[in-house]
């Protein structure tokens, strides 16, 4: 029973990590809710964004301060707790995810050597699944709480496509863990690191298809049912008002920018920058330009996401539902049967 | 009290509050989080005695799969709080009465048993939890049984499906 | 479109198994305002209720209260999507109904205007179409090239979308050069945007799946309906006013009437596509036929009817014939014969038909606005039964509803 | 067989004899009146009779003449023969006291609407139409606003004078 | 039904091929329009920094003419107010005093004149109505504003710079460079 | 020909005399340096995020598209995020013909919407009733919300809807935190029977 | 830590499940409680497991999650089925064994 000598170093080391990352991913989500407006204009011709600050930099801040100025509005109809409680659940399942993303290679400083990863629990990638699937009680709980029919269609939306969806994203992960032989994101990159290909190259379908149950799970078009604007006007948040709403529309991108960090580490491999030797420079620039090298990996990926959402209209509800279960899954588990029949020849 | 004490006696209490409320909530949605909360509060027991797998699986499948299966169905018949007619006080008392004497009669069982009386729970240690070795006691000594279950599990699919189409 | 509800409930029970939706008149798949109540089983719309009349303003009344030349304001306020067209529509009315004769080449220009306003009509729709169904972008792109057909407005009657363009007669003046330099761009630009537009959606498996079998109605049930326009010609009816009832010279030009086979969605956006490659292609040619007009002729653009066209500035200001006209004109004062006139031209909608009776007075005594959106929003319940709730608001839009038009 | 406007005339009063009266042509569109009484019959002769398949109906709307005692309301329907490419106009007039007009909405389902706007504009009360409530207007309406002896103008508005309104 | 005119032509309405029922190939293809249009030149207006030059015929704020000397050309017939759909224009008439003739040239002469610019629909009738070259609409669209008696614009709101003492302004009325 | 090109005089908008100006009262002492500070920033983030609720009836709605749309670009300011979630939205635009059918309808979106709240009426119809001076159109929308900017023009060209919206940002810019206790603002609303 | 301990919480809790299933008429509730009740023994089981150091108390609470999730899945589907003949959750209105 060792437990109470504590490393009170390494608690201190994982405190600063944990506030580095969260207000990090927080900082980030505020800039992509930017970036989507951004992106948006300049794909439609526009300049977006513009008169807020120098290029517009400040407009999430102000969005920020003016949600957090707003009134909160509790519908007299809606059920006050549960009301209160669906965005917190939200935006907490969201920001648990980052617990078990490695960031970079360690660094070492004042002598410690400080691993750029909150936690690395030998079940990583099954943590975040279980973190993924409890995701959906936030818009569930919130859409039901607010007492508003097109809020209750929504949640019911939200959860049969998160049940969904989650289901093929394992089944696609599945494939690639055979083949990586270890739950663990951070070994599952280093072996990337130090092997000659990224996991794209040997599960392309695979990545695909965790790509599509990706944009499914963060409830991105062409799968933003929950909140398709045009039907259900926006959906479970739809009496949100204020901070409350601001969680939301936060949750959404910190999943965004989660599910990017994941598929980086998972398929392109994390932080590796390709053609680059780490050992020409000092381990502790080789770390920081792993961390470039991951944050620059998910900008392009939530690019990718924005990218998509301007581009393509999104699914009703039935073919959302039968892409899913008649064509996700099947061909996951035919990715997975050839990734098998592959291992086995090999050996 | 080392804090491995501390931290079993936190996560019980909150276990038990948290089914009582299951138990005593009059709105169904709010039993549903309740349960969720034991569910976690068991998943934290399973750290404690270093079954990281059980405990992961506990989260995906009770918490993250069949409570929102349950939570579905109820906003799906949009159960009101007021919907469920109560049963007389008489019947309620009988049944705490009932399960009060199950525990009191279990517990002065457990008591009297020798056999558990010193074991100490050994926390935090050991490999028995892992993935690795579950996975292979599971895919070696119990093969049949899981094979059997995942037939069960298809069966029960088709099940569900069947009766759901009536 | 035979769907199956999914809760069959056993004979005798008195549940109700489906919930009431309300969808308006502020919802954002209304565009407009209109109030739909549907019975939605789950996602499937069992029935709906329609309830109009949000902007109700009174047009009928308030154009026997006013002289001819006052009622084109009016008629710029239906359908404003394409105020040319209804604004056409009117003068060529009033012209039929005091027996005017127009010169060719006005004939034209106004071919131009109409054709202009039918495109920015189709493409609103189509690209509304693109919103419902979930992609944004789209729409942006060809809302630029209508910013375009509104600076040729802009340039020939000063206004942008409540345009009040043309007068009885006429046009209130001669297009400049820098209209059809503009038009020249506009021609030459549009195509490959429209061809963009068409590349985005019309062979996306996910936009075919949406619309694709949603909202659809056969010929018969379309023409008992009272559809007409792309909608009807959707359904496989080619009846199109401007073949059949030619009004200002269309029997002049060569042009196809497209038509689709089931009347669903995708009919509806193909046909409304296609019709914007023929509008652009007539545009063409009375380009083309405005061209060969030469010397004086070319200078053309109202007829000489000095009862009804309001005299040159110069001549009121000097000539004591024209300030009497002017101001004959201008009052109202001009007697309209006596008798009745439908007459109908080929709206953004369909068939925009104007009823005149006159008494004589120097008003209309009533005036009926044949609306086509009015008449065929009453199909609405038949097109989405059955249908789930995403394709209910994709038909909405798909129709081409326009409250300003429906509500009158 | 091209239909003319002296085709379809001869065959309604082969059918309806003098019940049918007033036929006029303006602007190329044959136009005719009969008594309110046999409108559904005459509407349904002009539908089912194979040569003549007026089966569209184009507009329906109500006419007020205030003028013309006992026949104050008229209803006018636009029918089209889509084949023939030919019009017909059709009236029945009708007391404003004693407005019932049989229903057209079960030969054409576009007459639905229009006869509820023709109600709620001038009060005809159509006979067996499923649904006949004032459409455009609320429901709390009290007068039927087309008719000739209604305002146009809002009269509960207040500040018609009011300098706000450039008037001061 | 068989066809009514010999121009109809169908729609194309082919069935799904393989590749498009794969979803990926026309969505990328999408994606690369949309890309594309990243490199296109924006056709945004910045408006309060840019301005978009408007028609010569643009119907804005209405004005009032003057003569070459000065003098107010309105001579208060009420053709415009008659005209006005939206009944917008009020104005009152008043016999020109000897003394005035350098004010306005007509005998008569309005007194007051007034547009409502909250009622008004700039469909431009007055401007055609007018019989003695007086009220034009101008290039200037009518500004916002925070109350209602903010759009009662009356006859200094309306009239152009008087070309003997205000010659500069009149200019710049005309858009010609100082 | 027209004798000039513009109108040189085109009335300027007078802040002070915005409806909604809740400026505390005279007597009471000022809110101190922090305050007002943190007045201004909030004023200066509140005016450059002002998420529109566009409540499209008729022509204006299809301007509003326009400035919307890539030619103007009203995401310029901040405020692309239409929303028809009235209590998501900080500014009601009003565009288009309010019938009397209609005014409750909007009466009951003024009242879901969170404070602080903005309306501006866009157009002849909406502010005044514009041509439609008839039996079934409400005159203004004021006669049922309290409105802080018209915007006049049938429809208002999209840059004249960018200067109303820009009139709002003045507005807004301006308006105390206190906007909602100050009692002027109080009145204003009670006004119209909205507690 | 003493594994009496361990042993009454799980018998507390399988006590509560039991007081549910007994007082509680809603047929979900009624369910959770059952759930309860499993989850009760499955701590028991994954406490011997760790006392006698091997792996089968373990592998048995893994199979008693396949079960529990079947029969969520097919319970559920009946409560359904029953509720929308019957538009009632409650287990006293399912008493007749017919839909």
């Amino acid at each position: 029973m060792t437990i109470l000598a504590f490393d009170w170093g390494l608690v201190i080391e994982k405190l600063i990590l944990i506030a580095v990352v969260v207000f990090g991913s927080l900082g980030i989500a505020l800039y992509t809710t930017f970036g989507e407006r951004k992106v948006a204009a300049i794909l439609q011709d526009r300049p977006g964004p513009n008169r807020a600050g120098p290029f517009g930099l400040l407009q999430p801040l102000a969005d920020g301060i003016k949600l957090i100025m707003k009134e909160e509005i509790i519908p007299t109809a809606a059920n006050k707790w549960l009301f209160i409680l669906g965005p917190g659940l939200a935006m907490t399942a969201s920001l648990m995810t980052c617990a078990v993303i490695p960031w970079g290679s360690d660094i070492e400083l004042f002598g410690r050597k400080i691993a750029l990863q909150i936690a690395d629990i030998n079940i990583g990638i099954l943590y975040v699944f279980a973190v993924v699937s409890m995701g959906v009680y936030g818009i569930m709980i919130g859409g039901w709480a607010s007492n508003n029919k097109f809020s209750l269609m929504s949640s019911l939306r939200a959860a049969s496509q998160a049940i969904s969806y989650e289901l093929a994203m394992g089944l696609a992960l599945i494939a690639l863990l055979m083949t990586t032989e270890s739950l663990s994101l951070k070994t599952i990159v280093e072996q990337q690191v130090q092997g000659s290909w990224w996991n794209i190259v040997y599960q392309p379908l695979g990545f695909l298809l965790f790509f599509i149950a990706a944009l499914a799970e963060c409830n991105r078009t062409p799968f933003d049912l929950p909140e398709a604007e045009n039907e259900l006007n926006f959906g479970y948040h739809q009496e949100y008002s204020s901070m409350k709403l601001g969680f939301y529309l936060f949750a959404e991108y910190i999943n965004m920018i989660m599910s990017s960090a994941i598929m980086a580490s998972m398929y392109f491999g994390g932080y590796d920058l390709p053609f680059f030797d780490e050992s020409t420079v000092a381990p502790n620039i080789a770390a920081m330009i792993g961390v470039g090298t991951l944050l620059i990996k998910i900008v392009l990926f939530i690019f990718l996401f924005m990218w998509i959402r301007w581009t393509i209209p999104r699914f009703r509800y039935d073919q959302l539902m039968n892409l899913g279960w008649k064509t996700m899954i099947p061909l996951a588990l035919f990715n997975l049967l050839i990734t098998g029949a592959l291992i086995l020849a090999n050996l | 009290m080392s804090t491995v004490d501390i931290l079993f006696y936190l996560l019980s209490a909150f276990a038990i509050v948290s089914a009582t409320m299951v138990l005593i909530s009059k709105n169904p949605i709010h039993s549903v989080l309740w349960l969720i909360l034991v569910f976690f509060a068991i998943s934290g027991h399973y750290i404690l005695l270093n079954a990281q797998f059980g405990t992961i699986v506990n989260i995906i499948v009770y918490a993250g799969a069949i409570m929102v299966l349950f939570l579905f169905v109820i906003m799906l018949m949009n159960i009101k709080k007021d919907a469920e007619p109560q049963k007389q006080l008489l019947v309620k008392l009988t049944g705490v009465v009932a399960g009060g004497s199950l525990l009191t009669l279990l517990i002065a069982v457990v008591k009297q048993t020798t056999q558990i009386e010193n074991k100490q729970v050994l926390l935090k240690e050991g490999t028995i939890g892992l993935i690795l070795t579950l996975g292979q006691a599971l895919f070696t000594d119990y093969v049949i049984p899981f094979e059997i279950s995942s037939v069960l599990f298809l069966s029960a699919m088709v099940g569900a499906v069947i009766i759901g189409k009536k | 479109m035979e769907h199956q509800t999914h809760i069959t409930l056993p004979k005798g029970s008195i549940e109700k198994t489906t919930t009431t939706l309300n969808i308006g008149p502020t919802h954002p798949a209304t565009h407009g305002v209109f109030q739909n109540i549907m019975e939605v089983d789950g996602e499937r719309v069992v029935s709906t209720e329609q309830t109009v009349g949000y902007i109700h303003r009174a047009f009928e009344k308030l154009a026997e209260r006013r002289p001819l030349y006052q009622i084109t304001p009016i008629t710029d306020r239906l359908n404003y999507c394409s105020s040319p067209i209804n604004n056409m529509g009117w003068h060529i009315t009033c012209e039929r109904f005091l027996k005017l004769d127009l010169p060719k080449r006005v004939d034209y220009l106004r071919v131009i205007i109409m054709e202009l306003a039918r495109i920015s009509d189709h493409l609103i729709c189509n690209s509304i179409v693109g919103v419902d169904t979930g992609a944004y972008t789209g729409f942006l792109y060809v809302m630029q090239y209508r910013e375009l057909i509104y600076e040729i407005y802009e340039e020939v009657c000063g206004s942008r979308l409540t345009t009040n363009i043309g007068r009885i007669g006429g046009f209130e003046r001669n297009f400049t050069n820098t209209a059809f330099t503009k038009l020249e761009k506009f021609l030459n630009e549009y195509p490959k945007v429209l061809k963009e537009f068409e590349n985005l959606f019309a062979r996306n498996r996910i936009f075919m799946e949406r619309t694709k079998g949603t909202g659809g109605i056969s010929a018969e049930r379309a023409l008992n309906y009272g559809f007409t326009g792309p909608n009807l010609r959707a359904a496989g009816v080619d009846y199109d006013v401007r073949v059949q009832q030619p009004y200002s010279s269309y029997q002049d030009f060569d042009f196809k009437v497209p038509v689709g086979t089931t009347g669903d969605n995708y009919d509806r956006f193909l046909v409304r596509n296609a019709e914007m490659y023929e509008s652009i292609s007539i545009i063409k040619q009375a380009y083309q036929k405005i061209q060969e007009f030469k010397g004086t002729d070319a200078e053309v653009y109202h007829a000489d009817v000095p009862e009804y066209y309001l005299p040159k500035k110069e001549d009121v200001y000097t000539k004591m014939e024209a300030l009497i006209w002017h101001f004959k004109i201008i009052m109202g004062e001009i007697n309209l014969p006596k008798g009745q006139i439908y007459s109908a031209v080929e709206g953004g909608n369909g068939e925009l038909g104007f009823y005149l009776v006159s008494d004589g007075g120097r008003t209309p005594f009533r005036l009926h606005f044949r609306r086509p959106c009015f008449i065929y929003y009453q199909a609405f319940e038949e097109l989405i039964k059955g249908g789930m709730l995403s394709d209910a608001v994709v038909t909405m839009s798909s129709l081409n509803l326009i409250a300003g038009e429906l509500d009158a | 067989m091209a239909l003319s406007n002296e085709t379809i005339q001869n065959k309604l009063l082969e059918k309806f004899g003098d019940q049918v009266l007033n036929f006029s042509t303006a602007s190329g569109i044959l136009s005719f009146e009969s008594s309110k009484e046999i409108n559904l019959k005459v509407l349904q002769y002009l539908y089912e009779e194979p040569s003549l398949a007026f089966t569209f109906l184009t507009d329906l709307c109500g006419v007020n003449y205030p003028d013309n005692l006992g026949a104050e309301l008229v209803v006018v329907y636009h029918l089209h023969n889509f084949s023939e490419n030919i019009r017909l106009r059709y009236s029945v007039s009708t007391s404003i006291n004693e407005t019932a007009v049989f229903t057209a909405s079960k030969l054409f389902e576009s007459a639905n609407w229009m006869e509820r706007e023709t109600y709620d504009f001038f009060g005809i009360n159509f006979i067996g139409h499923p649904n006949l409530k004032r459409i455009l207007n609320v429901d709390e309406m009290d007068y039927f606003p087309l008719r000739k002896e209604y305002p146009l103008e809002d009269q509960t508005r207040i500040d018609k004078d009011d300098e706000m309104f450039g008037r001061g | 039904m068989q066809p009514l005119t010999n121009k109809a032509q169908a729609v194309n309405r082919a069935p799904m091929t393989f590749w498009e029922r794969l979803y990926l190939i026309n969505i990328i293809k999408g994606m690369f329009i949309t890309f594309s249009h990243m490199f296109k030149k924006q056709p945004t207006t910045r408006y309060p920094e840019e301005k978009r030059a408007f028609s010569p015929v643009f119907r804005g704020l209405h004005v009032l003419n003057r003569d070459e000397e000065g003098r107010e050309r309105c001579t208060a017939c009420g053709l415009c107010a008659v005209a006005c759909p939206a009944e917008a224009i009020t104005m009152e008439a008043a016999e020109r005093q000897t003394g005035e003739e350098h004010l306005y040239r007509e005998e008569k002469y309005a007194a007051k004149y007034e547009i409502n610019m909250l009622r008004c629909i700039f469909c431009g009738l007055c401007e055609e109505a007018c019989p003695k070259d007086a009220i034009y609409l101008s290039e200037t669209f009518a500004p916002a504003n925070y109350t209602r008696k903010g759009f009662i614009y009356g006859k200094p709101d309306l009239l152009i710079p008087n070309p003997v003492t205000e010659a500069s302004d009149l200019a710049l009325a005309r858009g010609v460079e100082a | 020909m027209r004798p000039v090109r513009f109108n040189l005089n085109p009335k300027e908008a007078e802040i002070s005399e915005a409806i909604s100006m809740g400026k505390a009262p005279d007597g009471v002492p000022g809110d101190g340096f922090f305050a007002t500070q943190l007045s201004s920033v909030v004023g200066l983030a509140r005016k450059n995020s002002l998420w529109p609720l566009p409540f499209a009836t008729s022509c204006c709605g299809i301007e509003f598209m326009a400035t919307m749309a890539s030619h103007y670009d009203l995401s310029r300011f901040g405020s692309e995020r239409v929303g028809f979630s009235p209590r998501q939205c900080d500014l009601l635009m009003v565009m288009g013909t309010i019938a009397k059918k209609m005014a409750p309808v909007l009466r009951q979106v003024y009242l879901q919407m969170a404070e602080p709240r903005w309306v501006i009426a866009v157009g002849a119809c909406a502010s005044s009733g514009g041509i439609f001076d008839t039996y079934s159109v409400l005159q203004g929308i004021d006669q049922v919300i309290p409105v802080d900017v018209y915007v006049p023009g049938c429809p208002p060209r999209p840059e004249a809807i960018i200067d109303g919206f820009m009139k709002i940002q003045d507005l807004v810019g301006q308006e105390s935190i206190r906007r909602r206790n100050s009692e002027k603002y109080r009145d204003l609303l009670n006004s119209y029977g909205i507690q | 830590m003493s594994i009496q301990y361990y042993i009454i919480l799980c018998l507390t809790l399988f006590s509560i499940g039991v007081v549910g299933v007994l007082t509680r008429r809603n047929a979900i509730i009624v369910f959770m409680c059952i759930e309860l009740m499993l989850n009760a023994a499955n701590l028991a089981f994954v406490t011997f497991a760790r006392i006698n150091g091997n792996l089968d108390g373990q592998v048995v609470a893994f199979f008693t999650m396949v079960v529990a999730a079947c029969e969520v899945v097919v319970g559920l589907a009946i409560i359904v089925t029953i509720y929308r003949s019957r538009r009632s959750a409650s287990v006293d209105d399912a008493s007749l064994l017919k839909l």
